[in-house]
Parts: structure tokens; C-alpha cells; sequence
């Protein structure tokens, strides 16, 4: 498997996945640069976390325009996978890849651990979790209040799109394990064709025990079963 | 071509979550102005365009906002004024 | 050449010259060393340079009695920062700075700027940024405006490493009614760097040219560092339009920008545009290199229109560098710096000329001989003498002081203290910083004593942190210098690591000023006692002083940024409690000391008595001690006793893991013969609780090292909670009080206050 | 006691560096808006208070925006419009 990582300006995360590929899973990682139009053969794009652009007007609004943009959603069309991770999924979304926006957090920026519920394993993201299972990873983002119209979520519900939500310690949403007061506690999402899929925790933060959680290798193992599939 | 200076107001959709303006309100309850009901926080910008005229400058701002500015998801934009330079 | 006065500049009166800043002997000295009356330009640059915050002039003689040696130190003071070796052919490099003062008038940008200087300190020097700490003090959070000024500044620091995407993992705050009318703001940032690309900032080679790099230059900040060499009075108000605005994306392109451009070889030399800009920066490079050079300030890419060459010579911009290219390499220089979106102008260059010179186009408006604008820079040796009513505070006897009727249940005292802001945890704060970006932050804020950072590529770990109880210093310097490089090295030491060197903030107020200048001599020489004792060179550091308000001086407060080193960083210890049936031991010995604690203050609102004593001796037997016992794998917990005494330390090794709380039984009946005050809240020095499953092996080390320690009882499940034997008695808490009263404290006081945070949050435009 | 809605301009100050201006003047002209000079990005406030006219509500929210909404340090206001409910 061949992970692309996009560099945008601002991005700081990109290092992370690429550890994360490459030492934690034992695959292959390139850095793409924003400003190239080469995909250079990847089977997986990274969009990474970070503050593309400062984060100046709207998370993500500005980065979605970057050349390498108009590859990323034709990969996206021809049904490639696309990874947005916290920064990556508000430009999926600004970009239109994927439904809904980001608002600010109702509380202010947070960096703390999460507990996330994954809600479906048909995705080329989950397929190795299994419905249920609660994973540890950490926020960081004063931007992660997932938000949509009623008719929107109703419809990313019945499409089983929702993918991943914040949950307490035995698994239930509450408002306090809802760090950010997302709606319907929505930590992340794919779009209709599952090959896209954007969330708000760090899960290439959480793939070795000394820091703290392995819990997100599991979510890259399923792209490795996706990307030989 | 003549300078104008074409302000926009970018307003959070009704309906949804305003956290920030909540927080202005209570603050300002905190600080004693009783008599104040809701706030609401968008963004205010100021941009410096040239155009064959007002309403041409209006146009182009006008698709700056579909493009960029604001967000179609949750924010309306209204064109709040065109002056010339 | 001599420079000609600019059409409209104001003349040289002795009213302009005292409103640059500037005695009369010192413009005399000027007007000496240039053989002719200044021009305005002139003026203006020597007004900067000569400033206490660039020329060092009251504190220098004593910064060089530091001790800065080790075999491992690769740079010591004196550069954009300090840089260790840590093996491997990898370095650290690591530097902390204040930005008291404007962070004081805007606690957001004054903030956020300082971490962006302290940044672009470390990146200049050829190394990543891996890692901020942040050493904060203020008033009591009772104050509307001080719980103002705690949400901008948290905010700011948060804001800026977050963009850089360089994680925050470490600090230490204070509240202290001292800190009330200026408080202090220190960063530290610390970078990885291979040692065959360390780069310093010295001009050199004739005909080299001088680029200015990064952000463009506007009128923000025109003598900030004059500004920060005077008191903060309310006159201060009225320079408000100094406040400069940071842009941490553009710091972060700078960043990616010059760590390119150094690996490039086509630069010689890096330095950050600080304190007084272009000015200082491009004088000290020169002076470093002992080369002349010359600016045309007309070639500086600015802002804004109309700006004289005293402006752009003073602009504290933000965001900006200067570097030394190879004479022909410009081309490549500004493409590296094109890829990143920013611009690097050719502004001057390193000529064979001894002068500093600088031009508007052809016309000479500033030139002065050699390098003697630095060199030149008087030094003062102000008197010292020790003020009477410390003296007086300090022999008052403490031990006097009547216990609360409510004292009688320990438990009660213990429970207050867990909610004396100094105390209680500062996850309010640090759940606005991102810790793990960057994926290495093995133990983050609130997990040890220190944070913990792996060194990819190797088993090695960084642990770092900062401290000083400036209530310490002030009640006794000497001591209380020492006891802010020791605490330093205990809490490093907590984690696992060897201390291996320092930084430094020394926060002080007026030094001319005789009891003043008492505590900034004193506290050296205590911080200088303990670096050496400890081995821990100091590599760097920063000098403010002039932290006054109208109410007064604030605490003397020497912060001592430390750096230890992991061999293996799988053995990283954290502070909390975790397996029931541990042992739990106690290193070191409680005494009857109660002079100068939080106990006093916050409970009595008291400060005084003597600090407690300081053995250095025992302080590098109890680090060998921690090393020797985590090295060998026998640590579960280990933390310091601080702020509170022995009693808050084992509260805060049960509670500070709030997933995971824990209870214990200790005994301390073998001190009976002790108050039981002292024996609770005292802060003796030289203490550590640790826990362990092999207290045999773990005293045995103790003891070869000659260091008093016993097993004082177990860890126990949740449930049991604290329970200390004292005197007979059994004081027993629950743990959720003891929990609930350390981690909301903070919170809670924080929320009294919507207004005046929501203003500071709308302030820059970010959102809440 | 009238209900109005009073809206207030909150402007960074002129001179001082306004990153996020400049980064929207760079996004615009990227996507080809060749003409645009600078753009400033502020916030747009629209209160809800009662007051006994529309000179006195003016006058209330100029209070507010002194002792909360701008940063004096930072920021310049305006009102820009007081309506009757
Ligand atoms: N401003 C801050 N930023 C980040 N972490 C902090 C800050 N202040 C305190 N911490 C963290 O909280 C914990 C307790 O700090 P402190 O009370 O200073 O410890 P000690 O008293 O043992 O020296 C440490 O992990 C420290 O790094
Ligand atoms: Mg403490």
C-alpha cells in the first residue's frame, strides 16, 4: 500500500502519519506537496491534521483551493480512499468531499484523550474494528463541532455515514463526553460512497503504547485490507 | 478602473449553535445590561477592489463570498455597502 | 562618512535624549565614542541597543560568574540559544525568555508573541522545535483583571503552539497577590537538532549579503525593548500602540523555511529579529563576527508607506529574520524562500569596513566606528544592600503563628490546600495546549514531576521543566536560588532523567534599586552554588527586569528552565499512585520547617519565616538516587515534595490521575517528635515519595547513597482512601473531596468571571 | 422601553498587522480576483437591547463595546445601524 501525505502550508501532523505508515504499520508513505498536481501513485491520500493557512477565515476554507485539491477529488471520484484527520477532514468538508461543516467548539479550544465509538466497520477505515469498539486517542482542535442541518443528519444516519462518535467510559454518549458539543456526538463521517471518511481525533497519535494508546492502529490496519482488496 | 472598498457582513445560519454569541450575551448580563436579548457574532470585512463600477465591484465581492468567504453550509453574507475609493 | 540629519528629523535636545531612555553619562559616552552630536537615527538605535533588555548593562558582570561549562555543552550564553549534545550526534538546544511586560497591557498578543520569539530562538540555531513549557505568575485569581489577564495569556500560548504544531508539555504557575499589577510570562522552547548542523548567529565573509526574510516590516512595536526596561506604571497605557500582533502560520512557513535553508548551505549565518529589530539583531551579528556591515533601509520590504529609517531600525515586527547568505547564492536563497510563500530581500551586506552603517538609499543616516555600539554599551555595579523589612519578615517566628480552630482536623487544612490555585492542577490551563502533536510526548502536563519526550531513533528521553517559588527568593535569595535549580533537578530527576543543564528567566525588579539588586546578586549566587553542586551548566538565558507596579516589585523570581536526559525511555516514571499493595517510600527527611510555605500563606495568609535549608549535597544524593532506582526499573511513581509539604504530595500522588485514582495508609509516627504541622505542610527540601513493589532494593540504593529513607506505608485501592497517621492520630480523606478540591479549583474560579474572559477571547478575533 | 437591534463594526486597528487580512488578500488573489487590495477581516455584532430610543440604545451598546466587545488595545468599533424591532 501506498500512503500519499499532503503538505499543505500549516500543516503539522503530516510527520505523524508518516510515522505512522511507515514504523507502526511497515507501509510505504510519500509527502505530497500542495502546490503539485501528482498523486505520485498513491492508493491512500492522507489530508493531515494541522492549521493549513493559519486556520485564518474557516479551518480548511482556504487550503481546499491548493492545486494538488482538484487530484485529491478526482482520486475521490474514482472511488480512491481519502483520510481526513482533524485539519484534513475541515478541508474534506470545505472542499465538499464529505457533508457538513466544523463549527467552533462550544468551549474552546481542546487537547485531551477521547473515547470514540465506532459505529460501522463497512468502511475501507473501520473494517478491521469491530461495531462498538470504544478507542482512546487524543483531540487537539478549537474547530471540531461536526454540525449539519436536521434533514442532513438524519440522512448520514439512515446512509449508516456516521462513523465514529464520543462516548463516556462505558461506551454511552453524554454531553460531558462530548468535547466539543458536535451534533448527534459526531466524531467522524465517510460520504456516501464510504471511500472518503473525515474525523476529528488524532488516531496516528494513538499507534504505540508509550504514548499512551495503540487503539488508532487498528483503523489503519482496515486501510491495508482496503488498499489490497 | 476606479478603487472601491466593498464591506460584507458573514452571518452564522439561524439555527444553528451560537456559542460565541452566548457568551456575549451572558457577559454582558454579568455586566449589568439587563435589557440585553440575543447576540449575534458573524464576521465584518473590508475589501479593496477595483471594478468598472459599483456595481461591478459589487458582483465580483458578491461571487468572492460564493467562493471563499463564506461558508455555504452555515453562514449567509450580505453585501453591506460600496464605497468608492 | 558622516550621516546627515534627515529633513524633519526632530533635533537632539537633553528632552528627547531622556525621553529615549538615556542618562546623561550615557549620551556623553555616545557623543564621545562617535566624536560628534548623534543624529536622530542615531539616537534611536543606541536608545534600543543600549536598553537593560538588549545590553544587559545592570546584570552582566554577575551573569558571567554562571557556571556554563561541561564537556556536553555545544553552545553556552551568549547565541539565540543554549545547545547540549545529548549523543548520537544529536543536540538539544533550548532557550526561555519572558514577555512580562507586554503581556501585561495585552495578555493575548504579548503572549503569543513570546512564544513565537522563544521559537524562532531555537529554530535560528538549526534546530526542530519539539517541545514549549510555559512558567506563569500571577495575582489571586479573586482579581477580575488578573483571571482577564490569565485567560488571554493561556489563550495566546495556546493559540501560537498549537499553529506551530509544536506541542506544549510542561510549566509551572504561581498566584501570589506580588504578581498582582505585573505578571510574569515565560517560555521555553527547546529544539532537536543533528550537531553537524548547528548553525550560530555570526556575520562573516566580506561581501556576503545580509537578507531580511520573512514577514514584512510595519510600525508595531517601535522601542518594545525600552519598554521593557522601564516599570509598568499607568503611564504604560499610553504606549499601547507598541503591542505587536503575531501570525504563528507565517511563523510556521518561517520555520519550515530556514530549517531548508540551513541544510541548504547557502547561509552562514541565522538570526531572529527580537527585542529592538533590525537594529540589535544586525549589530550583534556583526559584533559576533567582528566584521563591519551596512543596511540600506530602503531595500527592508515594509508595510506600510513612509516609514523613516528609524522606524524600520526599531520595528519589533514579528516573524522576521535576518541571515547571512554566500556572496552569489541570493537566487537560491529567495526560491527557498518562495516555495514557503515568503519573500527575502538582499538589505546589506558584511563589508571589510570596521563601521555599522546604515544608509536610506546613498544617504548615510547612521554610522558608527567598529563594533563599539555593542562593546561599548556601559555596565553598572549597583549597590546592594538587603532590605530591612525582609530581613525582618524573614526572622519573624512562624512556628508562633496559632493554628484555625478548623486546624484541628488535618484533613480540613489538607483539603484547602489542595484548592490554593499554586497547588491545584493546572489542567484548565494545559487542556488549551496541544500536547502530542508530534507524536513523541511520552509523559505529558499532569502525568510526572516533568514532561518526558522520546528521541525517535534512539531509546534515549528528554525530560524537561520549569520552576522557581520566588516566595522563596524573596524571604531569602541566596537559599532561594538554590531551591529553584534544585526543585528543577528533583522533578526531572522524578521522571528518571539526569539533569544535564539549564536555562534561565531571571524576573526581578528595579536593580538600581539596592535591595533589589541584593536579591538579583544573591539569587545568582544561590542558582550558581546549586548548578554546580547538581552539574547542570547554565547554557542560556534571559534577563528581565523593571517588573514593577505601582503596588510594588514583584517576587524576585529566577525561573530555571531544566533539561535532563533518559538513556532509556521505556523507564519513564509518572507521579500517581498505580499498583494497591506498593510500598511507599519516603526519601529524604521532614524536619520542622514552616517558614515561607503555601501552608502559611494560604492558610494564614502569612508570608514569612525562612525558607527551608537547601543541601546540596543530599539534593545530587536524592537525584542519584531517583536515577539509580528508576534506571533499574524499580519505580512506579515517583514525585517531589513542593508547595504543600508532604501532606499534598501524597494527596497529589492519589488523585492527580483522575481516571485512576488511588488510596494509601502512611505512618508517621517515627517523627512524632515533630510539630504536626511542620511534619504535614513544612516544605523541607531534599524529599520524594516514590512507590515501588521492592522497597528492599529501592532503600538499599537510598542508602548507598547516603540518604535518609523508610518505608512510611502502602497504596491502596480508591475506596480506603488517604489515610496519614500523625501524632497519634488517624487523619482520614476521602479521596473524591481531595479530587474534586484539586482539579475544579481552577475552573471554578476561572468561570466566576464571563466578562471579562469573553472580552479577552474576542479580542484577536478567534472565537471561544 | 423599545426593543432595538443596534449592529457594530469591530475592526482591527490600522497599522497593526492583521494576519488574517492578509491571508484572504493572498487566497483571493490566488483565485484570481487580480484586482483586490487589502481586505480586513473584523467582526460584526448584531445586539438585541431595550432602550427608551434609538439614540440611547446607540449610546448603551457604545458602553458595551468599550468595556467588552473591542479590545482597546487591539481593535477600533463602529455602530453601523440602529433598527426599531
Ligand atoms: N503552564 C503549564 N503548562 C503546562 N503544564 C503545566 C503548566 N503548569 C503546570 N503544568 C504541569 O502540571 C504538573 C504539576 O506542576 P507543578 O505543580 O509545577 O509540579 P511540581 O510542584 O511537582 O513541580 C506538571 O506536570 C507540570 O508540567
Ligand atoms: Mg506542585
Amino acid at each position: 500500500m501506498k500512503v500519499g501525505i499532503v503538505r499543505f502550508p500549516g500543516s503539522n501532523c503530516e510527520d505523524d502519519a508518516f510515522h505512522a505508515v511507515v514504523y507502526q504499520l511497515g507501509e510505504e508513505a510519500v509527502m505530497l506537496w500542495h502546490k503539485d498536481h501528482d498523486l505520485q501513485g498513491s492508493d491512500v491520500i492522507i489530508l493531515p491534521g494541522g492549521f493549513s493557512y493559519g486556520d485564518y477565515l474557516r479551518a480548511g476554507a482556504i487550503a481546499r483551493f491548493s492545486p494538488i485539491m482538484s487530484e485529491v477529488a478526482a482520486h475521490a471520484k474514482n472511488g480512491g480512499i481519502v483520510l481526513g484527520i482533524c485539519n484534513g477532514f475541515q478541508i474534506a468538508c470545505e472542499a465538499g468531499l464529505l457533508p457538513g461543516a466544523l463549527l467552533h467548539n462550544d468551549v474552546g479550544y481542546r487537547s485531551m484523550p477521547v473515547t470514540i465509538r465506532v459505529e460501522h466497520a463497512n468502511t475501507a477505515f473501520t473494517s478491521a474494528a469491530k461495531v462498538g469498539q470504544c478507542l482512546t486517542m487524543p483531540i487537539a482542535h478549537g474547530e471540531g463541532r461536526f454540525a449539519a442541518s436536521e434533514d442532513l443528519l438524519d440522512e448520514l444516519e439512515s446512509n449508516a455515514q456516521v462513523l465514529f462518535r464520543y462516548v463516556d467510559a462505558s461506551g454511552e454518549t453524554t454531553v460531558d463526553a462530548n468535547p466539543n458539543g458536535a451534533m448527534r456526538s459526531i466524531a467522524g463521517i465517510c460520504n456516501a460512497a464510504r471511500n472518503v471518511i473525515g474525523l476529528m481525533p488524532h488516531p496516528e497519535r494513538a499507534v504505540d503504547p508509550i504514548l499512551g494508546s495503540d487503539d488508532g492502529l487498528v483503523l489503519f490496519e482496515s486501510l491495508l485490507v482496503a488498499a489490497h482488496a | 478602473m476606479t478603487r472601491f472598498r466593498v464591506s460584507v457582513h458573514i452571518i452564522p445560519r439561524r439555527g444553528l449553535l451560537d456559542p460565541q454569541g452566548k457568551a456575549v450575551t451572558d457577559a454582558l448580563h454579568t455586566l449589568g445590561f439587563a435589557g440585553v436579548g440575543e447576540v449575534h457574532v458573524g464576521r465584518h470585512l473590508v475589501i479593496e477592489t477595483g471594478a468598472k463600477d459599483a456595481s461591478a465591484a459589487e458582483a465580483s465581492v458578491r461571487t468572492m463570498c460564493e467562493r471563499l468567504l463564506a461558508n455555504p453550509v452555515t453562514e449567509d453574507f450580505e453585501i453591506a455597502g460600496v464605497v468608492k475609493e | 562618512m558622516t550621516p546627515t540629519p534627515r529633513p524633519g528629523d526632530p533635533t537632539i535636545t537633553p528632552a528627547l535624549v531622556a525621553e529615549h531612555g538615556l542618562t546623561r553619562d550615557e549620551y556623553d559616552r555616545l557623543v564621545n565614542m562617535l566624536g560628534r552630536t548623534p543624529t536622530f537615527t542615531e539616537l534611536g538605535i543606541v536608545s534600543a541597543l543600549w536598553s537593560e533588555h538588549c545590553s544587559y548593562k545592570h546584570s552582566r558582570p554577575l551573569l558571567k560568574k554562571l557556571p556554563t561549562n561541561a564537556p556536553y555543552v555545544l553552545q553556552g550564553p551568549g547565541e539565540n540559544a543554549g545547545v547540549i549534545s545529548i549523543g548520537d550526534g544529536l543536540a538539544v538546544a533550548f532557550k526561555i525568555e519572558s514577555h512580562n511586560h507586554p503581556s501585561a497591557v495585552e495578555p493575548y498578543q504579548g503572549a503569543a508573541t513570546g512564544v513565537g520569539g522563544i521559537l524562532r530562538d531555537v529554530f535560528t540555531m538549526g534546530a526542530r522545535p519539539i517541545a514549549m513549557l510555559n512558567s506563569l505568575r500571577f495575582g489571586s485569581l479573586d482579581s477580575a483583571r488578573v483571571r482577564y489577564l490569565v485567560a488571554g495569556v493561556v489563550r495566546g500560548i495556546g493559540d501560537y503552539g498549537n499553529c506551530m504544531g509544536v506541542p506544549t508539555v510542561a510549566g509551572d504557575v504561581m498566584f501570589d497577590a506580588a504578581y498582582e499589577g505585573n505578571p510574569l510570562v515565560n517560555a521555553m522552547c527547546v529544539g532537536i537538532l543533528r550537531e553537524d548542523e548547528l548553525i550560530r548567529a555570526k556575520a562573516q565573509g566580506i561581501g556576503n549579503k545580509i537578507m531580511a526574510v520573512g514577514a514584512r516590516t510595519g510600525r508595531d512595536g517601535i522601542h518594545g525593548a525600552s519598554f521593557a526596561s522601564e516599570d509598568l506604571s499607568h503611564n504604560s497605557d499610553a504606549k499601547r500602540p507598541r503591542v505587536q500582533v503575531g501570525d504563528p502560520f507565517t511563523e510556521k512557513l518561517l520555520l519550515e523555511a530556514t530549517l531548508e535553508l540551513i541544510a541548504s548551505g547557502h547561509v552562514v549565518a541565522v538570526q531572529d529579529m527580537g527585542a529592538a529589530g533590525l537594529t540589535s539583531s544586525s549589530a550583534e551579528m556583526a559584533e559576533r563576527g567582528d566584521v563591519g556591515v551596512t543596511i540600506d533601509t530602503l531595500k527592508v520590504p515594509v508595510r506600510e508607506s513612509g516609514m523613516t529609517p528609524y522606524e524600520i531600525l526599531l520595528s519589533e515586527s514579528q516573524e522576521r529574520m535576518l541571515v547571512v547568505a554566500i556572496k552569489g547564492r541570493e537566487e537560491k536563497v529567495r526560491a527557498i524562500l518562495a516555495k514557503w510563500d515568503l519573500t527575502a530581500e538582499v538589505i546589506g551586506e558584511v563589508i571589510a569596513e570596521p563601521v555599522y552603517r546604515v544608509t536610506e538609499g546613498k544617504k548615510v543616516v547612521a554610522e558608527f566606528p567598529g563594533t563599539r555600539l555593542v562593546t561599548d554599551c556601559p555596565q553598572y555595579h549597583p549597590e546592594a544592600k538587603e532590605s530591612e523589612a525582609i530581613i525582618a519578615l524573614r526572622n519573624r517566628d512562624v512556628n508562633a503563628i496559632p493554628a484555625l480552630p478548623q486546624e484541628r482536623n488535618s484533613a480540613w487544612t489538607l483539603c484547602r490546600l489542595m484548592e490554593s490555585p499554586t497547588i491545584a492542577s493546572k489542567r484548565w490551563l494545559y487542556r488549551q495546549y496541544d500536547s502530542t502533536v508530534r507524536t513523541n510526548t511520552v509523559i505529558g502536563p499532569g502525568g510526572g514531576d516533568a514532561a518526558v519526550l522520546r528521541i525517535r531513533g534512539t531509546t534515549k528521553g528528554l525530560a524537561l521543566k520549569t520552576d522557581c517559588n520566588g516566595r522563596y527568593v524573596y524571604l531569602d535569595p541566596r537559599v532561594g536560588g538554590r531551591i529553584a535549580v534544585a526543585e528543577a533537578a528533583r522533578n526531572v530527576a522524578c521522571v528518571g532523567a539526569r539533569p544535564m543543564a539549564i536555562t534561565n528567566c531571571l524576573n526581578f525588579g528595579n536593580p538600581t534599586r539596592p535591595d533589589i539588586f541584593f536579591q538579583f546578586r544573591e539569587a545568582l549566587a544561590g542558582m550558581s552554588e546549586a548548578c554546580v553542586a547538581l552539574g547542570t551548566p547554565v547554557t542560556g538565558g534571559n534577563v528581565s527586569l523593571y517588573n514593577e507596579s505601582p503596588a510594588g516589585a514583584v517576587y524576585p523570581t529566577p525561573t530555571i528552565g531544566m533539561v535532563g536526559l533518559l538513556d532509556d525511555v521505556s523507564r519513564a516514571t509518572p507521579m500517581s499512585f498505580r499498583a494497591p499493595d506498593d510500598a511507599i517510600i519516603l526519601l529524604g527527611e521532614p524536619t520542622d520547617e514552616l517558614g515561607a510555605s503555601e501552608y502559611l500563606a494560604w492558610i494564614h495568609g502569612v508570608v514569612a519565616g525562612a525558607p527551608p535549608a537547601c543541601d546540596l549535597t543530599k539534593e545530587r544524593a536524592l537525584v542519584e538516587t531517583l536515577h539509580e532506582s528508576i534506571n533499574a526499573g524499580l519505580l512506579h511513581s515517583a514525585h517531589d515534595c513542593s508547595e504543600g509539604g508532604f501532606a499534598v504530595a501524597i494527596a497529589e500522588c492519589c488523585v492527580a490521575n483522575p481516571l485512576a485514582l488511588r488510596g494509601a495508609m502512611v505512618d508517621l509516627s517515627p517523627w512524632k517528635a515533630l510539630a504536626s504541622r511542620a511534619l504535614l505542610f513544612g516544605e523541607a527540601q531534599g524529599r520524594a515519595i516514590v512507590s515501588t513493589s521492592d522497597a528492599e532494593a529501592v532503600l538499599a540504593i537510598a542508602k548507598k547513597h547516603g540518604i535518609p529513607a523508610r518505608n512510611i506505608g502502602t497504596v491502596k485501592p480508591h475506596n480506603e482512601g488517604l489515610v496519614i497517621i500523625v501524632s497519634g492520630h488517624s487523619m482520614r480523606s476521602p479521596l473524591l473531596d481531595l479530587s474534586s478540591a484539586y482539579h475544579d479549583a481552577i475552573p471554578r474560579a476561572m468561570q466566576r468571571a464571563p466578562a471579562e474572559q469573553v472580552s479577552a477571547e474576542l479580542a484577536t478575533g478567534a472565537t471561544v
